[in-house]
């Protein structure tokens, strides 16, 4: 246990150093990703993955066990000052943050885990530099929520956000969309760090000093918290993939390499939310109605939109993509609701609705994870993402089609899944909050809960689409005919993320008193939230459900029934195998069955208005006659229509801001002297008439 | 209060396995006199059951467990619902178990079940109904949540027994615009999810019009009469809770004394509401699956405005 | 509006299934035992001239309803017992009748409605004709007549279900 | 009527009031659409009605006679007859916004009737203005419809509705208006009525079809 190590790298600055779990695991972070840097440099090409996924595991459990003991009430706070110049290095882990830390602890471990075996053969990165970056990523994601000053927060969310990019690159050689999908992350998280930073900075300068003490005591004008306020949820917004700034996030999460997706989809993305509830809630304690009114509808908004896409989605890693953008704009829905009825005197409710939007990052962590890493084990296998070529491959690959359907479950927030739970939590402060505030809440309720509910409608599409026609039926193209099970260490992964997803499927109240203290440290309104044993039971609402007692009904139920059925239908009846019902007309081909795009055609049709597809039938005449059709083609796609008509005319403007560059450079030395001497007298002129 | 209540469960689950396929002849029975016809008696529907039980299942090529398990689980799920809701008594034990919410979410379980089953059979029939189905789960949603909101809103619990109950207490809050408006709504979503016209049409031939039989095609004996069984049972629970949810009257608390009293007042709410809408069914035509989402729609509007009422006229 | 003019048509016209003839005593067909008064019917036109077609309509239609009896037309064979057979065998239809009739579960039922059905009647002979449909399966049940009378179809489903 | 069960009489009518309107946007049918119009007509009657019984005033209750004869049986007369029985006109074939597009319309139409209309239930809470935003709920409805319809005398239908609500908001928030100011909105409605009968009756001869599109073509 590199702990040992971690003692005479903590003591730099042992004077405030309180030896504590989440000391000793927070330093076991920081040695683990040296360690795994200077194994991804030196270690040959072949034993790399294996050494770099170690090193990453091992972030992963420290960050563990660092939450863990956060949210089971330990604190910890640390001041380094020579790690940083001027500022030097806060580190403070609060239920709030250990709350954040743990589910990127556990993804990590389970996506280093899972790594290792992707590796094997040949696939996923192993280039040093990618295989450099992970360990750095991990412990940036470890570290973020664990910081307690501004400066220490900006710093790991750019060395975050510099791994990430280049792990989303890792297979930028083999194909070009890679490149492309990088470009966009990189010019939305930049922009979006440009943002945290705009309000950070200007929040810390009214405030006086960096850390988090400091501007907790400030108390800035209220025009100054709205602007940072947008600021910052504009900026951590772009990190969660709310509309309109998710256009990142589906080419990204679908192009990085599937452990990679992973971590992203559920890990990354959570430091949005961490973000906006760590500055609006605890920092800025509240502020004013309209703030989460606006986060209510970008989270409203995203959720939709999200889910449309992912539904009428072809491409199975692109399908979850968008799922993600969905359940974060659930996540946020559930913070808007929160602020909105903190500030609007409910504090029971507000509570509820934060506890609903934390469980629901730790469930979407755990099914999205699970989900990522299957959908890996079939690229691995098949070498294609389109659903319109997969199929088949519950004969092909059983335990990966049990697994993705665990996940499916809960992604479809159907009991008895963990998605179900949190949105059920959500259902419950949304619907009882309609006598608590004025006609605002009595008009935004309804609205909300009719998107929650459609969203999960369409989520149930989305999902039986990616489960039926993704590992269903039979196969749509040789590749998925001749799919093979993925290695034990991938399998074990994603096992490990499936018992963790049925774990808080049937016993949510496990993670009740974390959440409440997690709760607490945000509104610093200590009070439990969710209780009860077997049953959910919540505070202040009469609302309980047992979904532990649910499934146990239902499996009893199957049982009985199959009893039964065995008594009723006596001794005859033996089930025999036949062919295919094909109508009498010869069995049915495989082209023949209903694919992805035709699944979710009515429903693409439904929405037309909104997600405004694009389809061309070309049709080839024959050479005789042209009323004798030889070939006729059919093709269809739904672009993000957010991308079309958004960021289009931005990239234009900015090409033609673009060709004023020649102009102004022309090359010639002088010219540039010139700038920089006009420049500098420019600048001591303003001061000589400022001062 | 626990025994009692026990036993008043279980009679629940019983009457509704029994009932179910009766409730479904006697709608066809009324049907057939409508038509002119003699009919064929409203035990036909045990009959066919009785005749499918003994009858070989069969496995089609190329499907396995989910295409297995789906008539099981319809079943199982349907039980479930058969016991959590008040139909006969609202102190059911596993009342705390499970609340309109997860009500919902069991419905739309048993659908999923059947659609993956559907989409299992890689028939070309199969994926059209599976793919229909769901879309019209995922636009009936909303309507069923924003009419749980509508409910639940006065009475501060999602919990069905304590809704029933509140509505016991005072009867007058039943004829409010607001519970008119969600019994619309609502009554609108159960013939959608339960596949009668005028959205699918149960006893139709023609496999490009299907919803619901275009998913069960491939399902043979046994299969085929539990998910046959399961759908009945489906209608009875779903006409049993808009009765209990609108016209409470009769259902029993705990003791034992006042369960014939329920039980044949439950029977003959949801005969008289089984036969009005077998008499309708004869009025109205299929609506093209795509005029389908604007009766949606219209259900939608119908709770929207029951949540609008629920909370204005508290004022 | 219309509903009212429709629902003056039902209260004028009222019943108009005729009574019920004598009710069979036993099963017409050995098979026919397991079926206890339900049988679920797949119409196959094996090649009619739809004249059998026409009866077996009325023949389900409000004057006969043989649904009274318990007999019923499905959409798949995998629900059915007994399969309706009409029509000499054409060629093309020899392999899809033979394929449908594989698709019913065991025990299978099947009834030749019509002369054509029974032996190729008219077209006995004629180059595009196979055979009768006891050329492709084997034939329970036999339902003379070109075209027969929906009474006698009526009568043979009732010899099944014995209702 | 007991004082108990006034408020939930009120609210039943008001109710109704609402629905139809609602169902105006939801049917194709244009003589379904009127049917509808007639029937919010006995509903706004029936409201008006309740109302004059409550306050024992007698003038209210003819007031309610008449519009009933009005509202409920000649304006509707009127447009059927405008309506004539060729096919081509019975259908409201394509809205503007498709059906389903405008019945969430109308309901973000009524939640905002409910949230403007808050204060001036505050003002003085009584069972009549209780119910106040359900009629400018349908002054909006008809509006809509008044926008969103192609066909002439759909958008007479639209107008109507609109009449109908500010007539039930008249009613509702001040205890009655001046009979003789009704009765001239009736009457000036009344000529709406015709002009566009005749007017229909026109186009119907000259392009076969009332296509208020179409009517650009009457420029050049």
């Amino acid at each position: 246990m590199p702990a040992g190590a971690g003692g005479d790298r903590g003591g730099v600055a042992r004077a405030d150093l309180p030896v504590t779990v989440i000391g000793w695991s927070l330093a076991a972070v920081a040695v683990l990703a040296g360690v795994g840097v200077l194994a991804a440099l030196v270690t040959p090409r072949r034993a790399r993955p294996v050494f770099v996924g170690a090193a990453t595991a091992g972030i992963g459990v420290a960050g563990l066990v660092a939450g863990v003991a956060a949210l089971s009430g330990q604190a910890f706070q640390a001041r380094l000052p020579g790690l940083l110049p001027l500022v030097g290095v806060r580190l403070e882990v609060d239920p709030l943050g250990g709350w954040f830390v743990a589910v990127s602890g556990g993804v990590l471990a389970a996506a280093a885990l899972y790594g290792i075996g992707y590796a094997g053969g040949g696939h996923g990165p192993s280039g040093r530099s990618t295989q450099a970056a992970l360990p750095v990523f991990a412990a940036a994601l470890v570290l973020a929520p664990a910081a307690a000053a501004v400066s220490t927060l900006l710093v790991l969310w750019e060395l975050m956000a510099l791994a990430s990019l280049v792990l989303i690159l890792a297979e930028h050689r083999t194909r070009p969309a890679v490149a492309e999908a990088g470009w966009w992350y990189a010019v939305l998280t930049h922009a979006g760090f440009v943002a945290i930073l705009l309000g950070l900075v200007l929040y810390s300068a009214d405030a006086g000093g960096d850390s988090f003490t400091d501007l907790r005591a400030a108390h800035p004008s209220p025009a100054l918290r709205g602007v940072v306020f947008v600021l910052v949820l504009a900026g951590f917004g772009s990190k969660a993939g709310l509309v309109p700034l998710h256009v990142w996030l589906p080419r990204a999460h679908a192009e990085a390499p599937s452990p990679v997706s992973a971590i992203l989809s559920a890990a990354m993305v959570n430091l949005g939310a961490y973000g906006v509830i760590r500055v609006g809630l605890d920092l800025l304690g509240g502020g004013s109605r309209w703030w989460w009114l606006l986060v209510l509808a970008l989270g409203a908004v995203s959720a939709l939109y999200g889910i449309l896409q992912a539904a009428v989605a072809a491409d199975l890693k692109r399908l979850l993509a968008y799922s993600t953008v969905e359940n974060m704009g659930l996540v946020f829905l559930g913070l808007g609701a929160a602020g909105t009825f903190a500030t609007s005197g409910a504090p029971a409710l507000a509570a509820l609705a934060l506890a609903a939007a934390l469980l629901h990052v730790l469930n979407h962590a755990g099914f999205k994870a699970l989900l990522f890493t299957a959908a890996g084990g079939v690229l691995r296998a098949t070498g294609t993402r389109d659903l319109d070529a997969l199929g088949g491959l519950r004969t092909r690959m059983p335990a990966t089609t049990v697994l993705f359907a665990v996940g499916a479950l809960g992604a479809a927030a159907l009991p008895p899944g963990n998605g179900f739970v949190s949105e059920w939590l959500l259902l419950q402060s949304l619907v009882h909050a309609l006598p608590a505030g004025g006609a605002v809440v009595a008009v935004a309720m309804p609205v909300a809960v009719a998107v929650v509910a459609l969203t999960a409608g369409l989520a149930v599409a989305a999902f039986v689409k990616a489960l039926g026609v993704g590992f269903f039926a039979r196969p749509r193209s040789g590749a998925a005919a001749s799919a093979r099970e993925s290695p034990p260490p991938m399998l074990a992964a994603m096992g490990l993320l499936a018992a963790a997803c049925v774990g808080l499927a049937l016993a949510p109240t496990a993670v009740g008193p974390a959440l409440s203290r997690a709760v607490g440290a945000a509104t610093h309104h200590p009070a439990t939230v969710i209780g009860g044993g077997v049953s959910l039971r919540l505070a202040g609402i009469a609302g309980t459900m047992s979904p532990l007692l649910i499934a146990v009904a239902v499996l009893v139920a199957i049982v009985v029934c199959a009893l039964a059925t065995r008594l009723a239908s006596g001794r005859v009846a033996r089930r025999r195998a036949v062919p295919l019902w094909d109508c009498g007309a010869g069995p049915p081909t495989s082209r023949m069955q209903y694919t992805a795009t035709s699944f979710a055609e009515p429903l693409q049709r439904v929405f037309d208005d909104v997600l405004a597809p694009e389809t061309d039938v070309d049709v080839t005449p024959h050479t005789e006659s042209a009323y004798l059709v030889a070939r006729m083609a059919y093709r269809v796609r739904v672009p993000d229509r957010v991308e079309h008509a958004l960021y289009a005319p931005i990239g234009a403007a900015a090409r033609r801001l673009g060709r004023l560059g020649p102009v102004l450079a022309n090359g010639s030395v002088h010219r540039y002297l010139a700038y920089g001497f006009f420049g500098v007298t420019g600048l001591l002129l303003v001061l000589a008439v400022t001062r | 209060m626990n025994g009692a209540a026990l036993i008043a469960t279980t009679v629940q689950v019983v009457v509704v396995v029994t009932g179910a396929p009766v409730l479904v002849g006697l709608m066809r029975q009324v049907q057939a006199r409508l038509e002119g016809r003699a009919g064929a008696g409203i035990g036909q529907p045990w009959r066919d059951l009785r005749k499918l039980l003994r009858r070989a299942p069969a496995s089609p090529t190329g499907t396995g467990w989910p295409f297995r398990l789906a008539p099981l689980l319809l079943v199982g799920t349907s039980s479930v619902l058969a016991a959590v809701t008040p139909l006969l008594s609202t102190a059911s034990p596993l009342d705390h178990t499970a609340d309109l919410f997860a009500v919902v979410g069991l419905l739309a379980l048993g659908t999923v079940t059947l659609a993956l089953a559907a989409l299992d059979t890689g028939t070309a029939f199969g994926g059209m109904g599976a793919s229909r189905e769901v879309t019209i789960l995922a636009l009936v949603e909303p309507t069923i949540l924003v009419a749980v909101l509508a409910l639940s809103a006065r009475v501060g619990s999602t919990n069905l027994s304590e809704i029933v109950s509140t509505t016991l207490h005072d009867p007058l809050r039943v004829a409010s615009p607001a519970s008119l408006l969600a019994a619309a709504a609502l009554l609108i979503v159960v013939i959608a999810e339960t596949g009668r016209l005028p959205v699918d049409n149960p006893a139709t031939h023609l496999e490009l019009t299907m919803i619901h039989e275009a998913m069960i095609l491939e399902y043979a004996g046994r299969d085929l009469a539990l998910v046959e069984l399961a759908a009945a049972m489906r209608l009875s629970i779903l006409l049993g809770l808009l009765t209990s949810l609108f016209v409470p009257w009769g259902i029993a608390g705990a003791d034992l004394a006042m369960l014939p009293l329920a039980l044949a007042a439950f029977v003959a709410k949801v005969a008289a509401l089984g036969v009005a809408l077998g008499a309708a069914e004869v009025f109205i035509a299929k609506l093209r699956l795509f005029r389908v989402p604007e009766l949606l729609a219209g259900s939608f509007v119908l709770a929207v405005l029951a949540v609008a009422t629920s909370f204005f006229f508290l004022a | 509006m219309s509903a009212f003019k429709l629902w003056r048509k039902i209260r004028r016209t009222g019943r108009t299934a005729e009574p019920a003839p004598a009710r069979p005593n036993g099963p017409t067909c050995p098979k026919a035992v397991a079926l206890h008064g339900s049988v679920q019917l797949r119409h196959v036109d094996a090649g009619s001239c739809n004249g059998c077609e026409i009866e077996i309509g009325s023949a389900f239609g409000p004057v006969y309803d043989a649904e009274r009896y318990g007999a019923r037309l499905v959409a798949s064979p995998r629900h059915a017992d007994a399969l309706l057979v009409t029509g000499p065998v054409t060629r093309n239809m020899a392999v899809p009748l033979k394929r449908t009739f594989e698709a019913v579960s065991e025990p299978r039922i099947v009834l030749a409605i019509g002369d054509c059905a029974i032996d190729a009647g008219e077209f006995a002979g004629g180059y595009g004709v196979y055979g009768s449909v006891a050329d492709v399966v084997q034939v329970d049940v036999q339902v003379p007549g070109c075209p027969p009378e929906p009474a006698a179809i009526v009568a043979a489903l009732r010899g099944l279900t014995c209702r | 009527m007991t004082d108990i069960s006034y408020p939930l009489y009120l609210d039943l009518a008001s109710g109704l009031f609402l629905l139809t309107a609602v169902g105006v946007l939801w049917r194709h049918q244009l003589s379904a659409m009127i049917r509808l119009f007639g029937l919010q007509g006995a509903a706004l009657a029936a409201m008006v009605t309740i109302l004059g019984i409550h306050q024992h005033s007698l003038e209210l209750i003819v007031v309610a006679a008449g519009l009933g004869a009005l509202r409920a049986g000649l304006l509707p007369y009127l447009a059927r007859r405008a309506l004539g029985d060729t096919p081509a006109e019975a259908r409201e074939t394509r809205p503007v916004v498709n059906v389903a597009a405008s019945l969430l319309a109308a309901a973000a139409l009524t939640l905002l009737a409910y949230a403007v209309t808050r204060p001036l239930v505050a003002l003085a809470p009584s069972p009549a203005t209780a119910i106040l935003p359900a009629a400018v709920a349908v002054v909006l409805i008809g509006f809509f419809t008044l926008v969103t319809r192609r066909r002439a005398l759909s958008q007479v239908v639209g107008f109507l509705l609109l009449d109908n609500g500010i007539t039930a908001t008249a009613f509702l928030a001040a205890d009655g208006v001046p009979l003789i100011v009704e009765l001239g909105v009736s009457f000036d409605l009344l000529l709406v009525v015709l002009v566009l009968q005749v007017l229909t009756t026109r186009l119907r001869t000259a392009f076969g079809s009332s296509d208020l599109d179409e009517l650009r073509e009457l420029h050049d």
